[in-house]
């Protein structure tokens, strides 16, 4: 029998199986951080995990409330600065980095800016922070979010951040780096990107989850390929790190 | 120069780097005593309508006394770079301090949220904003402590960050590649809170820099406010952990817990009550206003800020977490 | 892009940062013992016809070892970054190991005077010279740092050191200017000497960076030579000092003494009879010779050079310079 | 009467003069430091000395061997690195900076690259190293050299650091910032340049020494002003700071 576990739990063990060991991969707060901190304390021993503010490969002693606060750092090999860390992304070093946002549409591309005029906004956001940079410079860029309608949108209101702009060859022809994203990781499925057209596309799907309800909650026409994946429970060992050792006050996954 | 494409909005300080030699060439090298009251800075550094710098991450290693001051010196018309910007970003934004601004991050709190005045600011239509991103941001300052009009960066491209921006896409001479170009920013003045400096402003930080090494080699004018003073032998003795040298500095400011509420990286953290206490009571922008007259326009220094907030009790505890001694 | 004048001179190494990326993102970075001997380093990473670039300053802070173990290999065909060099460079001179060399400062030991043998190899027309300044060359690696193709600096303009270069002028997109562009320059292997290390690679020196902050962050392969290994706890204990992080680095050579017959600040001076020694018998080839063979091609290993050099009793005596206790 | 002294120490206290207090020089070792420091403990006790590799205002306890050797840094407010130094003179804060060189012409270039063709040449000098930096960087640029016709060219066989290159209009030209050279310091003279040509231009001869000897060693037409000033002697004080606190080994002030 699968052992219990809230959404938060599962976006977070299903994305961890992602990062591979012996890779680079840029955290914010939150659950991206959980996400790479289980894969270090499971199958990627060898993760480096880096906060854009400075910090690398910190001993974490508990989640970060920002990705410049002090425990980004703690025991860390080395306090730098954002620069070093942006370059660091630039040159190709970094593998993977997490994005969020409120809108995402079916290129992957992102808004974290407004929605509404941009001079006299309905609802105003951080705007890119680091997301931009990251998800121009990083080699796979990750998405973890509530799967919803209003969320998925065939087209984003602005593009804070690129997945892969208009399709297949334009992130090319804008002069980016090769890179964009890689996994989508929501309560319901876990995306990926068709090789050819570069939309987005459906990978696995959740205990649980039909294809009608992630089509239902997606805002655009996601490619279905012949043969659907089903995303495997969290296992016990995955939990227990998580729940134990990984977010013990339960800040972040008690948000679900 | 060709160039293949544009931001749309405006550029707020002038990328001309001969304008900002100048500047320089004018600016004392004399390493004399700085020392002066964050009510002196605000006075004498920070007018009304100049563009104004913080230093640190939004509530990480911040300046808080004398943005403080800021509010109670009813600054207005600032340009301000919301950089890596949070409880800084919301703070003038509720004394209405600037209204222009060159966007990074604003408005949010990372982990812990959104600041409603802020948003209510910022979707006011009252404030003239250029997008940018965190590194170009960074980039920008970067080519203004080289002393060039611009410097060259892979991100922004294809995206409606960028068309929002002042940037343009350049080809490279050498490989023919696009390239986004920034323009240089010379803020007029630079606040930075340090672990230590000496009176002439030689100054220490420790732990991460974030941009602080861009932005105090890029500013006009840069102030530092400092947990501790040490002597200038103290500087001396360990020279390769200086961050930033006296000639950059006109102001040092004694401030400890100057960072508070934020997080100072080895001696305290963040007070996460209150920045929560700002988030819910900004809410109600009655409520917000009786907050701010309690908190910041109704007190006279920053240490009766921190008596009002706990006192030396509160930063016994926060002190505490910092160091791991409580959780 | 309109390329208003360039430089004649060739470029040794290609400026597209996309086949660098390509390179970086093969690069592992697992945190792993990379202890090596300074053999196995020039076997493993420094191979005939590669492009190198040596940290420190000529004589302050150099890996030496590895330098003598180049000569010992019999490299040859190297490309050369000379860019503060100078006993560094009197080496492989010596040694006739590079035939192609981006120049910025060659052939002299600064106050000491000018090295013989290294002119009469410069003076062979045997290497191609592309000519650059320091900082310049500062500058390429620096834009290699940052994954771009170019950086823009305000040196060269005017001169024929710009037109022996690779540069190109350029004008700024935002403000018209005219600015010498130079092409990123990513050199196959770096050697930097430090003053402590960790098994991974972490490392720290104290003092002034040079130019290794840029160099480590350009090279495609950085080799680290250590007066001491430290524990990795060590390292995490003051993330702040340390200057590079392990995933740059590919092997970690504990090496005392390593930058002798240079300087090592905080730790022993130069050993100038030494280096004064090196200038005068260059003057005659056939007692050049003879020296190289006693001091280098004869010896089996760094610590037997120090031997011949005096030992510990000469080191001790540079240790007491270094520290002012005699002068 | 005047005291005795040589003709290292007679460039050195001159040089020294134009160092104003409360200004920044950028020194290389030897003459140029020591005239720093001299200006340091006589007239300007505020200048601040910077050393290309990194060190920034030391204590200096010797003369250095190198400019990035670990006397530039003893003491220092901060040990930084090249670029932190030559990005600082860039965006114009630094005032003076020393040149030496081969070769210098009327207009102020410095060759110190090569003598003959540059593929194969007769000489190999060490090049620019930050020399062309500092020369196009900094406001006012100092020499201080021994007067001779071999070294005083009229045009310089290879221009390494720009001085006013072809003459007025000609940096600006050039894309360089304003600065240029200021003083040239021999053991003849003190020469500056005219305002509207930027030729070089005679200022004051030093103590015994005419203007027929200075022509006869230059070998370019000088310009002549109506007024020659005479160089004054290097003072008592001026020795004795000299010989007894910034170079009592005689490194530099021992070699003339």
């Amino acid at each position: 029998m699968a052992p219990s576990y809230n959404t938060m739990e599962m976006m977070i063990c299903v994305a961890s199986r992602y990062l591979e060991d012996g890779k680079t991969v840029a955290v914010g707060t939150g659950a991206p951080c959980a996400a790479a901190m289980l894969a270090q304390k499971t199958q990627s021993p060898n993760l480096v995990i880096l906060f854009e503010a400075g910090g690398i490969s910190p001993l974490l002693p508990q989640m970060p409330i920002s990705v410049g606060d002090s425990r980004t750092f703690f025991r860390a090999v080395m306090a730098a600065g954002m620069t070093e860390m942006m370059t660091t992304c630039s040159r190709g070093l970094v593998d993977y980095a997490f994005l969020g946002g409120a809108q995402i549409d079916k290129f992957g591309n992102i808004n974290s800016t407004v929605v509404g005029d941009f001079y006299k906004p309905k609802v105003r956001f951080p705007g890119s922070g680091g997301a931009n940079d990251f998800a121009s410079f990083c080699w796979r860029t990750m998405i973890m979010t509530v799967h919803s309608k209003s969320r998925f949108v065939e087209k984003c209101e602005f593009v804070t951040s690129p997945g892969f702009l208009s399709g297949a060859g334009a992130r090319e022809a804008a002069g980016l780096p090769e890179g964009g994203p890689y996994k989508i990781v929501t309560d319901l499925a876990v995306m990926g990107f068709e090789e050819k057209t570069k939309s987005m596309m459906i990978e696995s799907l959740h205990p649980g989850v039909d294809l009608d309800k992630v089509k239902a909650e997606t805002g655009f026409e996601l490619v279905i390929p012949k043969q659907i994946g089903s995303t495997a429970h969290p296992t016990e060992k995955e939990l227990k790190v998580l729940r134990e050792d990984v977010d013990p006050l339960k800040l972040v996954i008690g948000r679900a | 120069m060709k160039v293949l494409d544009q931001g749309v909005n405006p550029l707020f300080m002038d990328p001309d780097p001969d304008k900002a030699r100048e500047f320089f060439r004018q600016k004392t090298r004399a390493m004399v005593d700085k020392r002066m009251t964050e009510k002196e800075v605000v006075e004498k550094f920070i007018p009304d309508g100049c563009y104004l710098a913080i230093g640190g991450f939004g509530a990480n290693r911040i300046p808080t006394a004398v943005i403080h001051e800021i509010l109670r010196a009813r600054r207005k018309n600032l340009g301000f770079l919301g950089h890596t910007s949070t409880h800084d970003f919301e703070l003038l934004c509720a004394g209405k301090c600037f209204n222009r601004l060159d966007a990074a991050y604003i408005v949010g709190l990372e982990a812990r949220g959104l600041s409603p005045n802020a948003r209510r600011y910022m979707e006011s239509g009252e404030v003239k904003v250029t997008e940018w991103t965190n590194y170009s941001l960074a980039a920008r300052l970067k080519a203004a402590a080289e002393g060039v009009s611009f410097a060259v960066i892979r991100s922004m491209l294809g995206t409606d960050t960028f068309k929002m921006s002042g940037a343009k896409v350049i080809e490279c001479p050498f490989t023919g590649k696009k390239f986004a170009a920034v323009p240089a920013l010379w803020p007029d003045v630079a606040v930075i809170h340090v672990h230590e400096a000496d009176m002439y402003g030689n100054a220490v930080f420790r732990g991460i820099s974030v941009a602080d090494m861009e932005l105090s080699r890029s500013a006009k004018h840069v102030i530092i406010t400092a947990e501790k003073l040490v002597t200038n032998a103290t500087i001396r003795a360990n020279p390769t952990a200086t961050s930033i040298p006296f000639y950059l500095v006109d102001a040092v400011v004694e401030m400890p817990f100057g960072s508070y509420p934020g997080n100072m990286p080895y001696l305290y953290f963040s007070d996460e009550e209150h920045l929560a206490q700002w988030m819910k009571v900004e809410k109600d922008p009655k409520e917000f206003e009786k907050f701010l007259d309690h908190y910041i326009y109704g007190v006279s220094c920053f240490e009766e800020y921190l008596e009002r907030c706990g006192g030396l009790k509160k930063l016994k505890t926060l002190q505490k977490l910092e160091n791991l001694v409580e959780k």
